[in-house]
């Protein structure tokens, strides 16, 4: 009788096919990730076109709820969104939702005020070293992991953090390059960006709810691979970084995706 | 005899904590008496005064006003609070310390009553309020507020409240201690003319003149108890118990 | 460090700072208003003489007294749905949130006013054949709403600034405008001088206001 | 002359907004006296009273109190904080409204003024307060709180927190009106004892008798002016002035 | 559909929480009394006769209570230091905000409370020869706080809860490490009512105790 129950219930797959809609959220000002026009109220960015190419695969419409990074994943478990994208995965998240495979690989960078310029991470692991992240994200996380001597200034918002690095309150910012780039483009002055070695990647991914029938997940799994492959979603990344100006030229070359 | 009795208090009593302050309290007023209770400070008058219109909740007795009664011996609960407020609507008590609502003028605190219990149209109230007003000799301080008042003049607010509630039973307590005698002649002469309506009174005093020259009866009590009860001229000029000779010897010896 | 000062760059946002105004202005008079009737309930459901519905209201109370509306706005948008199928938007969610927070604390403020009125008053009253309710509408409350005046005042000022908590389920509120604009134009200085700015604007007349009809009435 | 003379007011006016409450009030009293103060409701007795010791800020005038004087015509300013307690300290008042702490037993409101204004060691302010109380009667509810306290009980409390000060001057506001003639009497030998060790006393009364017999001089006031001054026997026995032969001519009345 | 509660994980976080919990107490229990302190130093002042001081203070208490605590903070961490120069620490910031901002409400409860009081109390302190800070001590203030102290209380457990604001700066409060367990673990809903219970564990105990107070004064 599970097959009866979960029928009763209805898998997110499921619902998606009969409803003909796909729940997704929205955070506002996360370029390149998120866009919305400020005029015209419309979304764009780099999980918007993602959003509306699977939507499309599933013959259904994108219906966008606005959410913070903070209760994405809240509104992903109270079933208010069926996929979250731009998730990066853990082993202890995992014990909670899904993630699909990885979207990108993406590349941790700092931003350094004038003058500091570090060839590796280990030169940044001095206590004297005041390292700005905002609490709770992957940047968080990395630095406690791979900086724990520095003295780390963790603030609310990534904008929060580089406004430390501005005010003079710490000396670099940690942020994922699709994010680090934006950010100088954004405000040039804050400071430089620069790839420490070893270079360190993580994956990007979305995550879905975790359920009985891991149909929807394996969907999405297809449908990433398929789009990976053909070149698409690094077509997706460079659109949603020239929408906010960043071209392939002001791209380190230590940076891939 | 029951039907002419106004106020009828059987066996109250009241304690607050270890002090019991009524000690089983029976007494009768006949309707359109004025009767002066009198006796020392803490003798338990206020505290007797309260009870009469339920502001105080004795512990015991039967206490009846009108065509009301409430047995406490009995009585599970007291009635609701409407029943209540009917009773307590035509009783009008004075206050030894005024009481007056800080927040009104003059003459609102007279129209209160009337307006909010009574349901009496704004004008009218007015008019009785001015009324009542001239009668207590303070018919310029109609829009003032009770703070900019003296003693005397508050005191005399307070009765014009109490009256415009043309109640049929009227508690006063000390309703003379800050009034100057010019003023004591008018409100002894208020009191007459309410007597000679039909008004049933019960005063508390501590003026042995005014309680002679108004009452018609005088109750004596000392420690939560009466003592002694009778016909006014009788009771202030020949007490019979030792006690209120006693009492009243300080009267006399004050005076002379 | 010399930090360069430019404001002008907010004309462009003007519509946006608007709306989030409009949000905070409606979101506080309408929480402020229904916090207040429930604030009065509570205050007269506490001074009732029943005692098992005292004890209910001052759990009610402390709940959402002693947490922080963060954390309330988050559970009553997401965990009740989960527990009770009770599915509510953002704005439904905020709206309740601060109405039973404000009315928490408007009860209790309510209620203190009320036990400091003169004994000798509700005598005064009683005394007059008032029952309760008007007892209470026409002696005791307007007495204590003058005492009450500045912490009542108090506690709505904090309601209108709790309206900023309502960024977290993204209603669009001035200080979640405040926070699109910093990362639009990364110019977090100016962008959080303005909203103080505005706050300010907002908030002083309603300050001065309380100071006058207090001043009137202590006359 | 001078120095026999305890207060002394000159030319002192007072308003209210429009209302001239004191017009130009001219009095002495002498070291030792005991005077009263007489006069229909409003008439501001209080207001003088309270101008005595500057609890009113008189518009114009002189009032002297003891050695010290100030002249509100010529005075810029008040004098400053300190020497307005020190000026006050040196008088005792007795409100009409009691105004007892309601926050202290009614044996720390005795003591409160002798602790914290004279510096007077704890248990001596102690037992000062407890032989006063005694004296008005009240020995056995010093640890009383004033809520609970009846009318005359916190009238007599007041006049013992007043005394605890051992003030050269005395003003009464009513110091009788609550209180029956048994304690009329006790607080009449009181300041009958009060004045025999020199000690000199302005009192606000509305009982003639009380004046005639504790007061060595009457002064009779009418909107707030003195209208006639003299030997109290005088005064209220046969009084000069047609207003104050109209005013105690109530009084006669309300007695016989 | 069916969320599924699991507060086991929380154990591993356990001196995170710790510490949370001490920063906030610290925090709460310190801007408290400063605070009130400084609101009556506010208070006096604003009674006082020297029209000029109470102008002064009427707009510096304005500005504080017309602000949200957020734009306070940013503006005393950030933009200070940038105008005069004085570089403050985060927790400094945090502490001299909380202070202002406390004060300011503090004052105005107080002010409150001490125009309350019968004007007859203050001629019988004066008549007793008292000069005015021994009257304030003795007579007034003693008053005054009984009825101050629903509102009093009301604006500390309030102090308590702003300190949750304090995330901001990067203090790590106990609503500051709640984010970093919830980003750690995914586990928002657990996070979020563990906080909760916290907060009122602290809280709880702080209302029934000024409950407590005012019940026996106002006997
Ligand atoms: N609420 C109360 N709590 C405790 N004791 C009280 C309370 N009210 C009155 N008492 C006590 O009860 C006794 C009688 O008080 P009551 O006010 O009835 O006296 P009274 O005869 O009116 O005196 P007075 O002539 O001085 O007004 C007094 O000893 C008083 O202290
Ligand atoms: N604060 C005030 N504001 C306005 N008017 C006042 C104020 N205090 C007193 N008055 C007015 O001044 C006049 C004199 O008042 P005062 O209290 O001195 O009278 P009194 O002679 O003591 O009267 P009573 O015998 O009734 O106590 C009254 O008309 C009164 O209304
Ligand atoms: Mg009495
Ligand atoms: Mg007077």
């Amino acid at each position: 009788t599970p097959a009866i129950a979960q029928q009763a219930t209805g898998s997110t797959f499921d619902k998606i096919r009969s409803s003909k809609k796909l729940r997704v959220a929205g955070i506002v000002g996360t370029e390149p990730y998120y866009h919305k026009d400020i005029a015209t109220g419309e979304w764009t960015g780099f999980c918007m076109s993602m959003a509306r190419d699977l939507a499309k695969s599933l013959e259904a419409e994108v219906e966008i709820s606005e959410t913070t990074w903070g209760n994405a994943v809240l509104d992903l478990q109270s079933n208010k969104i069926d996929i979250m994208f731009g998730l990066s995965p853990t082993p202890s998240r995992a014990l909670v939702v899904e993630f699909t495979r990885p979207i990108m690989q993406n590349t941790f960078t700092i931003i350094a005020k004038p003058g500091l310029e570090p060839k590796t991470w280990e030169e940044l692991n001095k206590p004297e070293v005041r390292i700005a992240v905002d609490i709770g994200s992957t940047h968080d996380l990395f630095a406690r992991r791979v900086l724990p001597k520095a003295t780390l200034v963790a603030l609310k918002t990534p904008d929060d953090a580089t406004l430390a690095v501005q005010a003079g309150r710490a000396d670099a910012v940690i942020q994922v390059a699709m994010l680090s780039l934006v950010t100088v483009k954004k405000n040039p002055r804050v400071g430089k960006i620069v790839v420490p070695g070893p270079i360190v990647r993580q994956p990007t991914c979305a995550g879905v709810r975790a359920e009985d029938s891991p149909r929807f997940r394996t969907f999405v799994d297809n449908w990433l691979e398929y789009n990976r492959s053909s070149g698409v979603v690094t077509e997706w990344i460079t659109n949603s970084l020239a929408l906010v100006g960043v071209q392939k030229q002001d791209i380190p070359a230590d940076i891939q995706f | 005899m029951t039907t002419d009795v106004m106020i009828e208090l059987i066996g109250v009593q009241k304690s607050f904590g270890n002090l019991m302050v009524l000690k089983d309290i029976t007494l009768n007023v006949k309707r359109g008496d004025v009767v002066a209770l009198i006796g020392p400070s803490g003798s338990g008058k206020s505290t007797l005064l309260r009870s009469v219109n339920l502001l105080t909740t004795p512990e015991k007795g039967v206490i009846r006003v009108g065509s009301q009664t409430i047995d406490f011996s009995t009585a599970k609960s007291l009635p609701g609070d409407k029943a209540l407020a009917a009773f307590r609507a035509r009783t009008g008590m004075v206050f030894q310390s005024f009481n007056l609502f800080p927040h009104m003028s003059v003459e609102q605190n007279v129209m209160e009553g009337p307006v909010t219990v009574l349901k009496m149209p704004k004008a009218e109230a007015k008019a009785l309020a001015h009324d009542l007003l001239a009668k207590v000799g303070l018919a310029d301080k109609a829009t003032a507020h009770p703070e900019s008042l003296s003693g005397g003049q508050k005191q005399r607010v307070a009765i014009a409240r109490a009256l415009a509630m043309k109640p049929e039973v009227m508690l006063f307590d000390e309703a003379t201690s800050a009034l100057d005698p010019e003023l004591v002649g008018e409100v002894l002469s208020v009191i007459r003319s309410l007597a000679a309506e039909g008004m049933t009174m019960l005063l508390v005093t501590h003026e042995m003149a005014f309680a002679r020259d108004v009452a018609d009866r005088v109750i004596f009590m000392r420690d939560g108890s009466v003592v002694e009860e009778g016909e006014a001229r009788q009771v202030i000029g020949s007490p019979k118990e030792p006690a209120t000779q006693a009492f009243l010897a300080h009267f006399h010896g004050a005076l002379t | 460090m010399q930090y360069q000062w430019d404001f002008g760059f907010l004309i462009q946002y003007k519509s946006l700072i608007w709306t989030g105004v409009l949000y905070t202005i409606g979101f506080t008079i309408g929480t402020a208003l229904s916090g207040l009737v429930l604030g009065c309930v509570i205050a007269l459901a506490r001074l009732s003489t029943i005692r098992f519905l005292g004890s209910v209201i001052i759990g009610f109370t402390e709940i959402f007294r002693c947490t922080p509306v963060l954390v309330q706005l988050v559970w009553c948008y997401y965990a009740l749905p989960m527990l009770t199928g009770i599915e509510m938007s953002a704005g439904t969610a905020a709206f309740v949130t601060l109405t039973l927070y404000g009315g928490s604390f408007f009860g209790e403020i309510i209620r203190g006013g009320i036990i400091s009125v003169d004994l000798g008053q509700w005598d005064a009253g009683r005394a007059l054949g008032m029952q309760r309710h008007q007892l209470m509408a026409r002696i005791i409350l307007p007495q204590a709403f003058r005492r009450m005046i500045p912490p009542l005042m108090n506690q709505t000022v904090l309601q209108l600034k709790n309206t900023s908590l309502l960024s977290v389920l993204a209603v669009p509120d001035l200080l979640y405008q405040g926070q699109l604009i910093t990362s639009a134009s990364y110019r977090p200085l100016e962008t959080y001088t303005m909203i103080a700015v505005i706050y300010f604007i907002l908030l002083f007349p309603l300050t001065r206001f309380a100071h006058r009809l207090e001043a009137r009435k202590s006359h």
